[in-house]
């Protein structure tokens, strides 16, 4: 094993107690508990940990959080791999195994870094000028370019991890636990608010973790540790850790993705604040000079946190190379860590000297009005070339000097992180001071503080934070004070240099490669092609460039690129603007984004009360709605069709059970029922005398059927309705909607009784029979009891609604019973029938039942574009009333010839069963396209009758009984079929009259 | 004959194996309370007669105040502006029905024994607050949902009624009998 | 200059100093013979067709933000022409038919990928309906056909045909020809192609009013001024009634946002698209390697361009039911389009009672795929002052007839 | 995720409600009077408004009431929530 030649004798927040082993391609590591994945490669020294998308070049780590857009690696591998894991934000555990996504043979030697040597070739754009001729080799083209593109792979098999959601409410969210998020998360606690306190990293502190600056006279890392013990002593507050805020969605409701540990891998938190304070802090933003991503190229805020806590010292011999003051910092902690500084070149012809002193106090030569124009070194940085600056951008630089170093720190500024401002609808502004965007004007209950907002010094941002959390905590009407703010050593400034684009000894189109997204290989030569091409708004360029596209977001290099952008237009970067910024902030995983709503809790799987009765029986179940219902009951040995032929025969011929629970099921009660169900209903309802049964179609204000159901009379006042299995919540909202915002006059109460009643269909001859010798309470008989009628009873002891329908064509009782004593009922009819042999059947029998009798199934045998009429039920529709649907009835295209009627079919052939959908046509072999007539919609073997029978929706169908035409049986065949009336059983209605 | 007395809920498969006590997690235990009577009471609340028939037929007020409960000899839910849920588990729960649908004929009102439709979970512990908000958008903070309070809401992917009882202590969770057995398996789940 | 690999090796050798702009940017003219309002995919194709079939060649296409920065760049840019009634399906198979040499036609590589689409079944109704359309598309000349659960897991492995899955997938249809295109690309492709035909494209131009004289249309207002023309026709997604309201008409429109995201670059693990109706979700993946992904509509009207967090957590609740291997994968982005939704899910391609003022509006979340067939049939009524055949159903005037093309049961979400 | 303030219920999350289109959309008290072009008006036209839109919504998770809201369909502000006529009123 590799030793950790780069780690601090001392210093850091690991734990050198908890030694952890880890490999890295192949390699065995050691590290610490603590460590990132990303500082436990830089303390054993790794440098190359990939290679770049497009060109393949050799790439290491150059951040140390969220922006890093190299170190992107595979993690694991079987159903527990993870792909694209930004190893600055893995935590390091034991027995962890991480590679490489690119590089083939090897990361050091990758075949396909000769992409480098063409990178002119591979210009921005470059697919959409090529790869068109001859056409037919597209298919070629592009399966290479898929085979090269991507980065991780994803599992293979399914997630082992479980994730969960979690809803919370608080009045102050504060976004971030830096110095100005603990401030806010005080002021606010303290006033009593509910505070959740949200932080990306394992600890709090932000950019103080692990520093030795002084904050109220102790070090930052004790100060830390008081404000958070003492946040968590609130009941009302939560501190959350490993949790990164990713999204701020409409009103205030933000999502929160945070890692767990376990097998409760993440969790998603939806919190609804009333409040936000945003404190992330901001991203240090790199420059863009010629081979500025060659490993060991590392931005210095990185280095600093690298050194300070984790304890790694990523270089021996460093260049510090920046435009501002706080890369100073990280030259002192380098010095610190034991690292020979070469030079700290500062683009700026003149600094603080309090500051110069500081640095050349430790024996680091300070070069002000210099730039790092190149980097020597392919694998690894080997050297840097340096020249004087007089800060005119169009200047050559020569007259450079090359240092030695293994190491280069760069600081091109700060970029505040406004993600989160921006997502939430608020505007960001360029700040022509301190040349970043900042965020202005919020659009939600927000405000941001710290270096988010644009604060540099700590003072600035403890106040800051204070001030923000007083604010909020004040906005949601907590009487806030305003804690004392901490003393702190405060420093002058000397502003930042505005610069991006280095000048190199060529122009910038020819120069050596300068980067701006380091993942995509975006250069700036790139978005100056993509200007000279009229890809000049910002959007056009960054879509033409990939620059942003990256994983990373483009957190690293965008605003550089914007600013490469302005100045190549001419213009100034406010003018430029920025793109959208959307959620998520970084990538989150699909599974916590789901939580515990996949697999079986994907859906509820409503369930009748009789359901385990038919589990037992070895019913197939289907999918209707939400619910399962039977779809046949098998016995050994038999199929759908055997199974489904003997419940058939046996209902026919005897009797049959279906469970119907599923039917919606309501009632209507009030003043003015009759005056509201005469609105929604086609026929005349207040003519049904009390105790009667009525078919009803509903149909939409457009005039198509958009449900059906039996309607009985209860009462004077009172109704039952039911309607289809899928259409029950909707019904009944829309029978509520019509009640409450067209006629709020009515006085009629409806309530769903889809779950109180269950009810069990008995059909077949010998029903009658089996209710009698249940003791039923009532007569039965034709007489006293007729079809389409319903009476309260006593059947088997227990108190039912018995209703005179049928839905099969038979003689048939269905039974409504409290669903509280459904199963037992269901079992004492199965009993008391043996001697009828009994059968249980299932949605499939109920459909070849009703489509012998013609009964149609709306969603089935209709579409949404059809009528009444074209069902052949104009009997139904009231001439002397208006009812919902009436007026589109009339409209020229309802009224004209030829709309699709209902119709049955038979198969010339008499065996053929066609194909549900099958397509209608006059005659087969018509040239495309054949003229559709119209398709079957429902087509089973009918055993009763011997012969295969079929529903369809034809052209004026009902004029053309007895005529031939041709079905349509997929590939190529075609059926001869006669068009007939749609019933074929007992068309009389004796046997369901009976 | 199937003796049809000893059947009172059908409940039976969802209780299942784990008795009608069952403890979800170290700090949840789960009760289904198949013998409460549930009432579904639709009505116009500002009706001359209505209200006071109510008091009288059930021995104390309907609650008119949104998401309230009324205690006295049952627990009466606002469901709506017009409509409310009787939960009785008084020994004679079965005649309330009657009388109150006596008492309010002629108000108008309508009312439906929804007592076979709902099943009514008893969630109690320390841990139910955080087993709810894992699939409510509700705020069960102390602040936001004072005991004896009551809201329709959906967990998980059920619409439910939520009362939380007088002692502040443990909730009342009402779902469709549909519904129940997936609801269920979401609780186990996600406890 | 003609984009070839050629011409890219000739100009990388001059460090890519020559390459010409793709399209110009004229200042506006007081005055042309047309107008095209939006400069989205279906507007530019619409100026490309007026010019290259119709002869019609002074003609701007107003463009109030950037060319392709609405619906064009926010969608899952799944090209397919398997739809059920009739009109429908000629109008997309003839916009399948230009998608086919396209890359070609513009010179301009729009990455038109013909990976086949797969529209999944669940229940026995989807299986009805997956019969019903595919019956019809095969005799509509389209190629479709029937794949059973057993064929769909040898031909994508990844998926999870498990019986015992909530709502296992029963089988699906398959149209092989469909497929996936570079959606920025035909924006800019159709933009290069026009202008080289002499179209004005005009960015930063926002139409601000419609001027009318009587009956007839004489020109718009925009942020650049006054601009006269006889013939206008309007095609911005997801803007159609605010337009529409400047014209004095009224549409039977909803704008609703509708969601998508993509996941971080993956090897090829997808190699077709996948869509699914009843468990709603739908996905591909791109040949940079992201999952590419669409969500469902939000139920209520919005332009915000984004959409309700549920939504997604939905998504990818559906994407893992259809796909249990992608759990571990991360999104990248999600953003949201608008869509403008028409009554029966079919586009709106029709004059209007203002002379010369034409709309093609309605799309709702399937006008990627009829982008050139879309400005084919526009262009042609533009033109004409008369639809061409193919369009001549998807009228305004269906409203008051009752004459709908109802997209919705049959033919899964049109996306 | 919008939050909504039912009339009744108060502030609510909005996967509690659903949609219903337009306010004020009233049906005809005599549609057979009415021109094909009229009745189409009434059925499918809408005025879709970029910015205020008075819009139906349904508590249909809580309360079950209809109700109103005026909310701005491009930054999705709500100005306010009101009930409809009637016996609701209250």
């Amino acid at each position: 094993m590799a030793r950790q030649t780069n780690r601090l004798g001392s210093g850091g927040r690991i734990d050198r107690s908890r030694p952890l082993r880890f490999r890295f391609n192949g390699r065995d590591y050691g590290g610490y508990e603590g460590d990132t994945l990303a500082s436990a490669l830089l303390a054993n020294g790794v440098r190359l940990v990939n290679r770049s998308f497009k060109l393949h070049r050799p790439r290491g780590i150059i951040g140390c959080g969220a922006e890093e857009p190299n170190a992107i690696l595979q993690l694991g591998s079987g159903a527990g791999t993870l792909p694209n894991q930004r190893a600055t934000q893995v935590s390091l555990y034991d027995g962890l195994e991480a590679r490489s996504t690119r590089g083939w043979p090897s990361l050091r030697f990758d075949a396909s870094s000769v992409n480098d040597l063409f990178g002119r070739v591979f210009s921005a754009g470059f697919y959409y000028k090529t790869f068109m001729f001859p056409q037919r080799w597209w298919d070629y083209y592009e399966a290479f370019i898929r085979r090269s593109a991507g980065l991780g792979v994803a599992p293979d098999r399914p997630d082992p991890d479980r994730y969960e959601h979690r809803n919370a409410h608080c009045d102050v969210l504060v976004v971030g636990a830096g110095p100005a998020g603990l401030m806010a998360a005080l002021a606010a606690a303290r006033s009593g608010a509910r505070v959740i306190l949200a932080d990306q990293q394992r600890e709090p502190g932000g950019s103080l973790v692990g520093s030795d600056l002084p904050i109220g006279g102790r070090p930052a890392d004790e100060w830390i540790a008081a404000v958070v013990d003492e946040l968590r002593e609130f009941d009302d507050v939560r501190v959350l850790t490993h949790s990164i805020v990713f999204g701020y969605h409409d009103h205030n409701f933000v999502t929160i993705a945070q890692e767990c540990g376990g097998d409760m891998r993440e969790r998603l938190w939806r919190v609804r604040a009333r409040q936000v304070v945003l404190a992330q802090g901001a991203f240090e933003r790199p420059l863009a000079f010629c081979n500025n991503d060659r490993p060991g190229v590392m931005l210095a805020s990185a280095v600093s946190a690298y050194i300070k806590r984790y304890a790694v010292c990523p270089g021996r011999r460093a260049v510090v190379f920046t435009n501002n003051d706080s890369a100073y910092q990280c030259a002192l902690d380098l010095a610190h860590a034991g690292a020979t500084v070469g030079a700290l070149v500062d683009s700026r012809g003149s600094v603080s000297s309090e500051l110069t002193d500081r640095v050349e106090a430790v024996g680091i030569p300070v070069l002000h009005g210099h730039i790092v124009t190149d980097v020597r070194g392919r694998l690894s940085v080997g050297g840097v070339r340096v020249a004087r600056w007089n800060g005119d951008t169009d200047a050559r630089a020569d007259n450079s000097i090359d240092i030695r170093c293994d190491l280069l720190a760069v600081s091109g500024g700060w970029n505040p992180a406004v993600h989160l401002h921006s997502q939430a609808g608020g505007a960001i502004a360029w700040d022509e001071r301190r040349h970043c965007f900042v965020p202005a004007e919020s659009r939600q209950a927000n405000r941001s503080a710290g270096s988010g907002n644009g604060r540099w010094s700590l003072a600035d941002c403890l106040r800051d934070g204070r001030d923000a959390g007083v604010a909020a905590a004040r906005s949601c009407g907590f009487d806030a004070a305003e804690p004392e703010l901490p003393v702190v050593e405060e420093r002058d400034e000397t502003p930042l240099q505005p610069l991006w684009r280095v000048p190199a000894a060529r122009d910038p189109d020819s120069c050596p490669k300068q980067f701006l997204d380091f993942q995509n290989d975006t250069c700036v030569a790139d978005v100056r092609l993509a200007v000279r091409e009229g890809y000049r708004n910002v959007e056009h360029v960054k879509r033409y460039t990939a620059l942003g596209f990256g994983t990373d977001q483009g957190k690293l290099g965008n605003i550089t690129g914007m600013a490469v952008l302005a100045e190549t237009l001419g213009a100034p970067v406010a003018s430029v603007g920025t793109t959208t910024f959307r959620p998520p902030f970084t990538p989150v995983s699909f599974g916590v984004c789901a939580g515990e709503g996949v697999g079986e809790l994907y859906d509820p799987v409503r369930k009748t009360a009789i359901h385990e009765w038919h589990v037992s029986a070895g019913a197939a179940f289907e999918n209707v709605g939400q619910w399962h219902r039977p779809w046949y009951f098998p016995r050994a040995g038999e199929d759908l069709n055997s199974a489904v032929a003997r419940e058939c025969l046996a209902t026919r011929r005897s009797i049959g059970i279906l469970d119907a629970s599923t039917l919606g099921k309501i009632d209507v009660q009030g003043r003015d029922a009759v005056a509201f169900l005469e609105r929604i209903y086609p026929h005349k309802v207040g003519r049904m005398a009390v105790g009667r049964c009525a078919y009803g179609l509903m149909l939409g204000e457009d005039g198509m059927v958009m449900d059906d159901g039996v309607m009985t009379r209860l009462g004077d006042r009172r109704y039952y309705l039911t309607t289809t299995t899928g259409g029950a919540a909707r019904v009944l909202a829309w029978l509520e909607s019509w009640l409450q915002t067209e006629w709020p006059d009515l006085e009629v109460y409806l309530t769903s009784l889809t779950d109180q009643l269950s009810t069990i269909s008995v059909a077949g001859p010998n029903s009658r029979r089996l209710l009698e010798k249940l003791g039923c309470s009532i007569d039965l008989s034709r007489e006293q009891f007729p079809f389409m009628s319903m009476r309260q009873a006593d059947l088997a002891g227990l108190p039912v609604q018995l209703f005179r329908v049928s839905f099969s064509g038979e003689l048939a009782f269905e039974i409504n019973v409290d669903s509280a004593h459904a199963l037992a009922l269901w079992q004492t009819l199965m009993d008391a029938g043996r001697e009828f042999e009994i059968t249980p059947y299932g949605t499939e029998t109920m459909h070849v039942l009703r489509a012998e009798k013609g009964f149609v199934i709306v969603g089935q045998d209709t579409d949404g574009s059809v009528t009444p009429i074209d069902l052949g039920l104009e009997r139904m529709l009231a001439k002397d009333k208006d009812f919902l649907g009436k007026r589109s009835l009339a409209r020229p295209d309802c009224v004209r010839e030829g709309r699709k009627q209902l119709v049955g079919l038979l198969s010339a052939d008499g065996r053929t069963v066609l194909r549900e959908g099958a397509q209608l046509i006059e005659e087969p072999g018509a040239a495309h396209p054949v003229p559709m007539i119209g398709h079957v919609t429902s087509s089973y073997m009918s055993d009763c009758l011997g012969h295969p029978i079929a529903l369809a929706l034809v052209a004026g169908g009902r004029s053309r009984h007895g005529e031939t035409i041709h079905a349509s049986l997929g590939a190529g065949s075609i059926a001869t079929v006669t068009i007939v009336p749609p019933v074929f059983y007992d068309p009389q209605n004796e046997r369901q009259h009976d | 004959m199937t003796d049809l007395s000893q059947r009172r809920h059908g409940l039976e498969t969802l209780v299942g194996a784990h008795g009608d006590r069952e403890q979800l997690s170290a700090t949840v235990t789960l009760e289904i309370r198949a013998a409460v009577r549930q009432l579904n009471l639709r009505g116009d609340p500002g009706k001359a007669g209505l209200r006071t028939a109510a008091e009288e037929a059930l021995g104390q007020a309907l609650p008119v105040q949104p998401n309230a409960t009324t205690a006295g000899p049952h627990t009466i839910c606002w469901l709506g502006p017009d409509e409310w849920l009787v939960l009785s588990a008084t020994p004679d729960a079965a005649n309330v029905a009657t009388a109150l649908e006596q008492a309010l004929s002629k108000h108008g009102a309508a009312v439906n024994d929804v007592s076979g439709g709902q099943v009514l979970l008893h969630l109690a512990g320390s841990g139910v607050r955080d087993l709810l908000a894992k699939g409510c958008t509700l705020d069960f903070h102390p602040r936001a949902f004072a005991p004896g309070a009551c809201a329709q809401s959906g967990l998980a992917k059920a619409n439910v009624l939520i009362r939380l009882d007088e002692d502040g202590e443990a909730f009342d969770v009402v779902v469709r009998r549909s519904f129940a057995d997936y609801l269920l398996r979401w609780l186990r789940h996600a406890a | 200059m003609k984009y070839s690999a050629l011409s890219l090796l000739r100009n990388a050798l001059s460090h890519n100093r020559n390459w010409p702009e793709a399209w110009r940017s004229p200042k506006p003219k007081k005055k042309y013979d047309a107008l095209v309002i939006g400069g989205g995919g279906h507007g530019l194709a619409t100026a490309y067709y007026l010019a290259r079939d119709h002869g019609m060649k002074d003609v701007a296409v107003l463009e109030k933000g950037w060319i392709g920065g609405g619906n064009t760049g926010r969608n899952t840019t799944i090209v397919r022409s398997n739809y059920l009634w009739t009109e429908a399906a000629l109008l997309y198979e003839k916009s399948m038919q230009l998608w086919e040499g396209l890359s070609q036609d513009l010179n301009y590589n729009v990455m038109f990928s013909q990976r086949g689409v797969y529209n999944l079944g669940h229940t026995l109704q989807d299986m009805r309906d997956i019969e019903r359309r595919v019956s019809a598309n095969r005799l509509n000349g389209i190629d479709a056909e029937v794949v059973t659960a057993v064929q769909l897991k040898k031909n994508i492995p990844q998926l999870n045909t498990s019986p015992t899955s909530r709502y296992p997938i029963l089988g699906a249809s398959l149209q092989r020809r469909a497929g996936v295109a570079r959606h920025d690309a035909v924006a800019w492709g159709f933009a290069r192609a026009a202008d080289r035909l002499g179209v004005d494209i005009i960015q930063q131009c926002e139409v601000t009013g419609i001027r009318r004289d009587g009956d007839g249309i004489i020109g718009v207002d925009t942020t650049r001024g006054a601009i006269d023309a006889d013939r206008v026709g309007v095609v911005v997604a997801g803007h159609a009634s605010v337009l529409a309201s400047m014209a004095g008409i009224r549409l039977p429109i909803q704008s609703h946002p509708l969601q998508a995201f993509v996941s971080e670059p993956l090897k090829p693990v997808l190699d077709t698209v996948v869509m699914s109706n009843a468990v709603h979700g739908y996905i591909s993946q791109s040949d940079k390697g992201e999952l590419v992904i669409g969500a469902g509509i939000d139920a209520y009207n919005g332009y915000a361009q984004r959409g309700s967090f549920p939504t997604i957590e939905h998504a990818m609740q559906a994407i893992i039911e259809l796909f249990p291997i992608f759990s571990r994968v991360r999104m990248l982005r999600m953003w949201g389009g608008i869509v403008d939704v028409a009554p029966d899910a079919c586009p709106i391609i029709s004059k209007t009672p203002v002379n010369g003022l034409y709309f093609n509006c309605g799309w709702g979340t399937g006008g990627f795929k009829a982008t050139p067939g879309s400005g084919w049939v526009f262009a042609h009524t533009i033109a004409n002052d008369e639809p061409h055949e193919l369009n001549r159903a998807f009228d305004l005037q269906r409203f008051e007839s009752g004459a709908l093309i109802d997209e919705h049961g049959a033919a899964a979400v049109a996306h | 995720m919008l939050l909504i303030d039912c009339p009744w219920c108060g502030e609510r999350a909005e996967t509690e409600f659903s949609y219903g289109g337009e306010a004020g959309i009233t049906r005809p008290k005599d549609p057979a009077a009415l021109s094909d072009a009229e009745w189409a008006d009434y059925l499918f036209m809408r005025n879709n408004p970029k910015g205020a839109h008075r819009e139906l919504w349904n508590h249909s998770q809580g309360c079950r009431r209809w109700f109103g809201i005026e909310r701005d369909t491009l930054t999705y502000r709500i100005a306010g929530t009101f009930r409809l006529h009637g016996k609701d009123e209250g």
